[in-house]
Formats: structure tokens, sequence, C-alpha cells
């Protein structure tokens, strides 16, 4: 046991302790916020394994932004103070699924990789993660950058009642008017 | 020197700056804001001009009964004060004073200072529904907004120095930093600084706070200590909004013998900013919610996008 | 090290998310177990970046295998991908959740019928 | 766009804001230094209500006039054996007169409506409590803010004469001067301040020409 074992003990018992909340919790926002208890713990993780750069980003992503979106949801959608009693389904298939494919996996690892010692890698810098990302990864970052770009777009036409959800009949309209709009241009374009 | 010694200094220190710091800030902004308003503002707590005011302030909080409300969640209630103050401990941990003095040198510090910042998110969302009041909902809810909003500003204008500079560390960048970039840069440092303001909730931008509408936002429920360090937690982010902005812009340590008094440089270039937040305050009023959004996304965002292109493009050329 | 200690948490938490997914009825409940998976994969990743590279050492790969040949860090960039994937996930599935919220009222999951034919409702 | 049209330099309007502020903070600033130094009250200013016993008569008027009630006034009838005179005259003699404070919005209207000048406004204004009972004041305590009354402003230098001074002129130059008097105005002559002057001054018949103290000297302040 070296001090790299230790952290990383302790911290995995937060993360899966918290995580376990996450999924037991009655209240709502409370669960939210175990989850970044969970997932700080997960960045600690990254920091012990020496990928530094991933944690702070776990840090900046994740707690600083999508649990908070998570818990800003939670409260548009009325959650109340104390518990709620409704929350769950019948425990005994998700027990038996969720149990089962974490109990076997861990189950698999342990088999796997034993107690055996790994040399503790070198503090990754931000510089070897750019080498990687720019050189060997950049068209998947390329493409992860259009996939951003379009959900962004996705959620503010989902977001946007002006310009998403319409009625029928006002979507009716619409997909008249572009289909003028394209004979229009179709018409335009032969002239030209 | 022992490493635990080394160690104990370096906390210690750490801690002296976050608590005597925000403390001069305060008393500044005690003194400024009324000079500024025709008032001569605290004169009796200790005999000189009321210098003693905050601290007769943190003895009344201490005597204040700690009050939860009846309705809120206790745990969560109480606990968000922590957490409001705890993002900024760290930051103050990694900034560099002088040449060679920072508490803890990183090499992507940069990237830690504006991870942890965001952390201060989850402690107004805390407050703000713990606190089972519509007030204190309504300022969390909108200082989700902001904060979530205003951080993209942030990180962009903080990404621009840093590809200026060809480092995430915050000493590094500061070694690097040479006084034209006061004019390359200063689109970024505006937006940087303008982001930062909004991060820590300052007027003109605290409609999350807004007690002519909100009461006091989500704070409305705390007394006591626990609204203390909500105090504490603002000034601390005073300090560190002027520490980031004089280490990525201002050159930090730069100036006339900076050798020896390189901490001075930097002290004094914390609060120059530090009353350029003071003298905002006082001269502009709130912004209404509408257009605080439309300032982040229409007007802070471009403008840090096109500094990072005209970073790019310096760097490329010369 | 031992890197089975991050392996078995991340095994864990991915059961965990599991079950958090198949058990929640509130949507939102749900996405959050969902970002528990993803963060333990994420784990694992990060794990397998320090096990199998000192595993790996010696052995010769196909270059497919392990793309950006033997410079390490692999696991933190894929990580990273993933994260950025959960954020988009996220944004685009609170806009659903919020948009249906808007128009039903409620986030229960168990109530969602994608066959009927529904009524829209302005928001 | 400013006023007359023109587009003007963007953010112009919050340079011209921070230029205020900074300029404010170069100034002195307006406090006045109140327990420490004693503030410098306008003439006329509403402090507490005095009362001159002496001068009451209990015609009630104040109390009846009084918009939120806060005057309370008792008294009983007195005979008084006047030597020479084929009766007793009855004369109204003062029980209590109290003014709540706590009540009183400060019109002054009771002042104004006094016909003998009974009441008075004294600049005297520290007369906080504890507690509210303590701030209905009785006829003793508002007999003794009287020590705080000033004088009476001096009569303008320049202005028409008063009705009791024409009168008196015209009596004393006979008849036939009396639009001479009339239009007479007292030389500004600048004299020692004359006696302070008592709450209500009879009117003493004075000729025009005679020196009265001028408006730039005004007598001594009373009290404080």
């Amino acid at each position: 046991m070296t001090v790299a074992d230790v952290l990383l003990l302790a911290l995995g018992a937060v993360a899966v302790g918290a995580g376990f909340l996450v999924v037991t919790s009655a209240h709502l926002v409370r669960s939210g916020l175990y989850l970044v208890v969970s997932l700080g713990a997960i960045a600690g993780l990254y920091l012990v394994l020496g990928a530094e750069l991933v944690a702070w980003v776990q840090i900046l992503v994740y707690v600083g932004a999508v649990v908070v979106l998570l818990l800003f949801a939670v409260m548009l959608t009325r959650a109340p103070i104390g518990p709620s009693p409704d929350l769950d389904r019948p425990a005994v298939p998700a027990v038996l699924v969720g149990g089962g494919a974490g109990l076997g996996l861990a189950a698999l690892f342990a088999d796997a990789f034993r107690w055996v010692r790994y040399p503790a890698p070198e503090p990754g810098t931000a510089e070897r993660v750019g080498e990687q990302i720019f050189g060997a990864w950049v068209l998947p970052f390329e493409v992860l950058s259009i996939l951003l770009l379009s959900a962004l777009v996705g959620a503010i036409v989902l977001s946007r009642p002006d310009i998403g959800a319409r009625t029928p009949a006002v979507a009716e309209e619409h997909e008249a008017v572009a289909e003028q709009n394209k004979a229009v241009a179709e018409e335009h374009g032969q002239e030209v | 020197m022992p490493l635990w010694l080394d160690l104990l200094i370096r906390v210690a220190a750490v801690l002296a700056g976050f608590l005597v710091l925000p403390l001069v800030v305060g008393q500044a902004e005690h003194k400024v804001m009324a000079h500024m308003q025709g008032r001569v503002g605290p004169m009796y707590a200790g005999a000189f001009h009321g210098w003693a005011q905050l601290i007769a302030d943190g003895v009344k909080f201490v005597q204040k009964e700690d009050i939860t409300p009846h309705d809120a969640d206790r745990t969560v209630f109480r606990l968000a004060p922590i957490v409001a103050l705890f993002p900024y401990l760290v930051v103050v941990m990694t900034i560099p004073i002088g040449p060679g003095l920072v508490a803890q040198s990183l090499d992507i510090g940069l990237f830690l200072v504006l991870a942890v910042l965001g952390i201060g998110v989850v402690a107004v969302l805390m407050s703000a529904w713990a606190s089972a009041n519509k007030y204190s909902l309504l300022g969390g809810v909108r200082g989700a907004a902001q904060l979530l909003g205003y951080e993209l500003p942030l990180v962009l204008a903080a990404a621009s120095v840093a590809m200026a500079a060809g480092t995430l560390s915050l000493p590094g960048i500061v070694e690097a930093w040479q006084p034209w970039w006061l004019i390359w840069q200063a689109p970024a440092g505006l937006v940087f600084f303008i982001a930062g303001l909004a991060e820590i909730r300052r007027p003109p931008f605290d409609m999350p706070i807004a007690d002519s509408e909100l009461v006091f936002g989500y704070m409305t429920e705390y007394t006591g200590l626990r609204f203390a360090f909500f105090l504490l937690a603002e000034y601390v982010g005073i300090v560190v909004i002027a520490a980031l902005t004089t280490v990525l812009f201002l050159g930090g340590w730069h100036g006339p013998m900076e050798d020896q008094l390189g901490w001075l440089w930097t002290l004094l270039k914390i609060g120059a900013l530090s009353f350029v937040i003071i003298w905002l305050r006082v001269t502009f009023p709130r912004m209404r919610e509408d257009q605080l959004q439309r300032l982040c996304w229409l007007v802070l965002v471009p403008v840090a996008l096109a500094q990072l292109v005209l970073t790019v493009a310096v760097k490329a050329l010369t | 090290m031992h890197v089975v200690i991050p392996y078995v948490v991340g095994a864990l938490l991915f059961g965990l998310g599991v079950y958090g997914v198949l058990r929640r009825r509130n949507a939102i409940l749900v996405l959050m177990a969902v970002e528990l998976m993803l963060n333990a994969v994420n784990l694992i990743l990060v794990t397998a970046d320090v096990s199998l590279r000192s595993a790996l050492t010696g052995v010769v790969v196909e270059s497919w295998a392990r793309p950006g040949s033997a410079a390490p860090g692999t696991g933190g960039v894929l990580a990273l991908f993933v994260i950025v994937l959960a954020a988009a996930e996220v944004g685009v599935g609170l806009a659903i959740i919020l948009q249906y919220y808007r128009m039903r009222r409620a986030v229960v999951v168990d109530d969602v019928r994608l066959d009927a034919d529904e009524e829209r409702v302005a928001g | 766009m400013s006023e007359n049209g023109e587009r003007m330099m963007p953010g112009k309007g919050l340079l011209d804001g921070l230029a205020v502020t900074l300029k404010t903070l170069t100034r002195r600033a307006g406090t006045q230094q109140y327990p420490d130094v004693q503030p410098d009250l306008p003439p006329r200013s509403r402090g507490v209500i005095a009362l001159s016993e002496e001068n009451c008569t209990v015609c009630m008027l104040c109390a009846r006039e009084c918009p939120d009630w806060c005057i309370y006034i008792d008294s009983h009838k007195e005979e008084v054996v006047v030597p020479g005179a084929a009766r007793a005259r009855q004369r109204n003699v003062l029980d209590r007169f109290d003014i709540d404070f706590s009540l009183c919005m400060y019109c002054g209207i009771c002042i104004e409506v006094c016909p003998f000048d009974a009441l008075h406004w004294t600049p005297e204004f520290e007369y906080a409590e504890t507690d509210v009972l303590d701030l209905l004041h009785d006829k003793n305590r508002l007999g003794e803010w009287m020590r705080t009354v000033p004088p009476p402003p001096a009569h303008d230098v320049l202005g028409e004469p008063s009705k009791e001074e024409a009168t008196a002129a015209r009596k004393a130059a006979g008849p036939g001067a009396a639009t001479a008097a009339k239009t007479a105005r007292p030389a500004a002559v600048r004299t020692t301040p004359g006696t302070p002057a008592a709450p209500a001054p009879p009117p003493t018949p004075v000729t025009p020409p005679e020196p009265r103290p001028s408006a730039e000297e005004p007598g001594p302040e009373a009290g404080r």
C-alpha cells in the first residue's frame, strides 16, 4: 500500500458512496449534490492517476456546468424540499441488472488485474495532451466540435417556443411557405 | 528547510493573505464608497477613521443568532457558505505574488483556477434552493444563469493570454508577459475583468442578490456567521479577480526593481484593480436581467473570440 | 500503485449508473445516472492509460491499435472527448426534458407515450 | 443619442459616470459630525414645541386644531377679586397641558393658531426617549423648553415698517402725516443689537427713523 493506493481507495470509496446516494436518495436536489461529490472524487482519482488536465476539465465542465444544468433543471421542474415519494420503480429488476453489471465487471477487472503493482505514471502535462489531441486525434476533435455545434443549435431550437415547438397548423403553414420559397428559388435558378 | 516547515509557512502565508486582503478591500470599499457618495463612512470603530469596522462587524456576526428556516434543507443550507468560500481559498493558493513567490506552482494553474472558480455556482444553487424561499430560489436561478453564461467569456479571454504566453502556468504567463501585451491583449483583459465581475456577482452585475427586488437573493435567509462567510467570499472574490487580472493581463510583478519589489508591484496592481471594482459598484446601477445576458452573449463572447483570432494571427506572424 | 482499485471503482460506478437508469422515474435523475455511467467509463479509460501502457511495453502492436504511437495520454484524450460528449448530451437532453415539462407539467419517464399521436400544446 | 440628436461616442456615458464619482471622491464629504460637533441648524428649525404658560389663556384652539389630537388640556376657572372692580373677575387656570410627541407630526398648526404666542418652535431636537410613554411632555417640561426658543428674527431693514410702527408714527406726527409715515423707509443704520427680544415683544411705539436691531446682526442666540 503506497500513498497513492490509500488516496485511490479513499477517493474511490467517496465516489462510490456518493454515487450510491445519487441513485438511491429520495431528495431530488440532494441527488444532484451527491453527484457533485461523486464527480469531484473522480476528479481526485484522475489527479492520482496522473491525468491532471482531465481532472480540471472534469471539474470545469462537469461540476461547473453539467451538474449545474442538472440542478437548474431540477429546480425549474419544481423540486420539493424533502423526500419525494414516487421517484422509483420497483427495485428488483434494476438491482438485478445494475448489480449484475457492476459486480460482474468488478469481478472481471479484479480477476484481470489482480493485486499487481503498476509504476505510477509521470503527471501528464497540458503539452502532451495537446500534442495528442492535435496530432493523432485531430479528426475526432473536429467531428466533436461539429457535434457540439449541432447540439447547441438543437438545444436552442428545442427550448425556443417561437422557433421550436409549433402547433400543427402553424407548422403546416411554415411548410407551405417553405415549399413556395423553394419553388421560387428553383425557378430563379433555372432562369439564371 | 525541512518540508513541514516549508509547508507550514506556505499555508500560513496563504491563510494570512486570505484573511487580511479581503479585510483591507472591505474597509477600502467602506471608505471609498462613502467618499464617492459625499459621506465619510465608518469613523468610530478603532480610533482612527473606523479602521476596525470590519473586525467589529465580524464580532457582531459571531454574536448573532444562527437561524435556519424551518422548511429549509438543513444540511445543504449550512454547507452552502463553506462551499462558497472554499474555491477562493484554492485559487489564492496558486496566485504568484513575486518571482518565485507562490504558494503552489502548478503546470496548469490557469486551468485549475478557472475550474475551481466554477464551483461557486454550486454554492449559489445550494443556498438558493435549500433556503425554501422564493426570493432565494429566484436569485439562485438568476445566479446560475449568470455564472454559467459569463464563464464562457472568462475562459475564452484567459485562453487568449495563455495562447500568447504559450503556457498554462500562472508564473509562466507572468514571465512571458511583455509591456506591449497591454495593447495586444487589452480586449481580452477587459472581457476577463468584466466577466470576472459578473462571476463574483458584484454590482452592476448583482442581479442574483438584487436587494431592491429579491430582498437579498440567495443570501436572504442567512444570518450571523454563515452570512459573514458569504460576505467574506465576496471580498475574497474581489481580491481573486483583481489578482487574476493582474497576473494574466497586467504583468504581475513586472515593474522597476522587480527582483526585490516584485511582490509590491503585484499588490499595488491588485489594489488598484480592487479600487476600480469598488468604483464601478458606486458608479453604475444594476443591470436588468436581459441586459446582462445580452452583454454576455452579444458583446463579450464575440469580443473574446475576435481576440482569440487576433492572438493567433499575431502569434503566427511573429 | 494498484490499478485494480480505480478499475473496480469504475465498474461499481457503472453498475450504480445502470441501476439508477432502470430504477428512477424522474427523467432528470435518469440523466444523472447516465452521467455516472459516463464517468465510470472515463475513469476506466484514464486508468487503462496507466495500466495498459505499462503492460504493453515491449509488446509490438499494430499501429491502428495505438494511434499516436508511443505517446501516452490517449486515455486522457478519450476521456476529454467523452466529457465533451456528455456536455452536449446534457444540453440537448435537458432541453427536451424542459420542453416536455412545459407541455405536460411532468418529468416522469413512465408517462411518456411515444406511440400515441399527442395533441400539441403551445409552449 | 444625446439630447440634440448627435450620436455620442459609445461608452461616453459610462465614463462620465465614473468621472462624477471620482470627482466626488476628491471633494470633502458633506457629513456632519453630529454628536461630536453640534449641527448648525437653520433658523426656524422644527425641533420640539415649547409652552409659555403665562401666555396661555386656555382657549383650546391649539387642541382643537391639532390634526392628530396630541394636545391634552385641562383647566379650571378661578375668581380673581380685583380691588375697585364691581365683580370678581374670572380667570382660566391651566391644570394640565401635555403634548404627546409620539403622536405629533410637527405640522405646527398649534403654533400658528395660538392667538397669544404661548407655543413656540425651538430647534432643540435631542429629546429621544427609550420609552415611548416618556414622549408625553407635561407643561413643566414644555415650559423648560422655553429656554431654547430663539429670539424672533429681526425685522427686515429694507422691508415695510410693521403696522404697529406705522400707526405709532402716524399718531406721533399727528393728522396729515399718515401717508408720509407709511412710505418712510427706516434708515439702514448699523447699530449694536438691542436687548434680546422677549418671546413675544410687545409692540413698542417707535418713530420710523429710530434705529432698530438690523437684520444682519441678530440677537445673541438663546438657549444651548
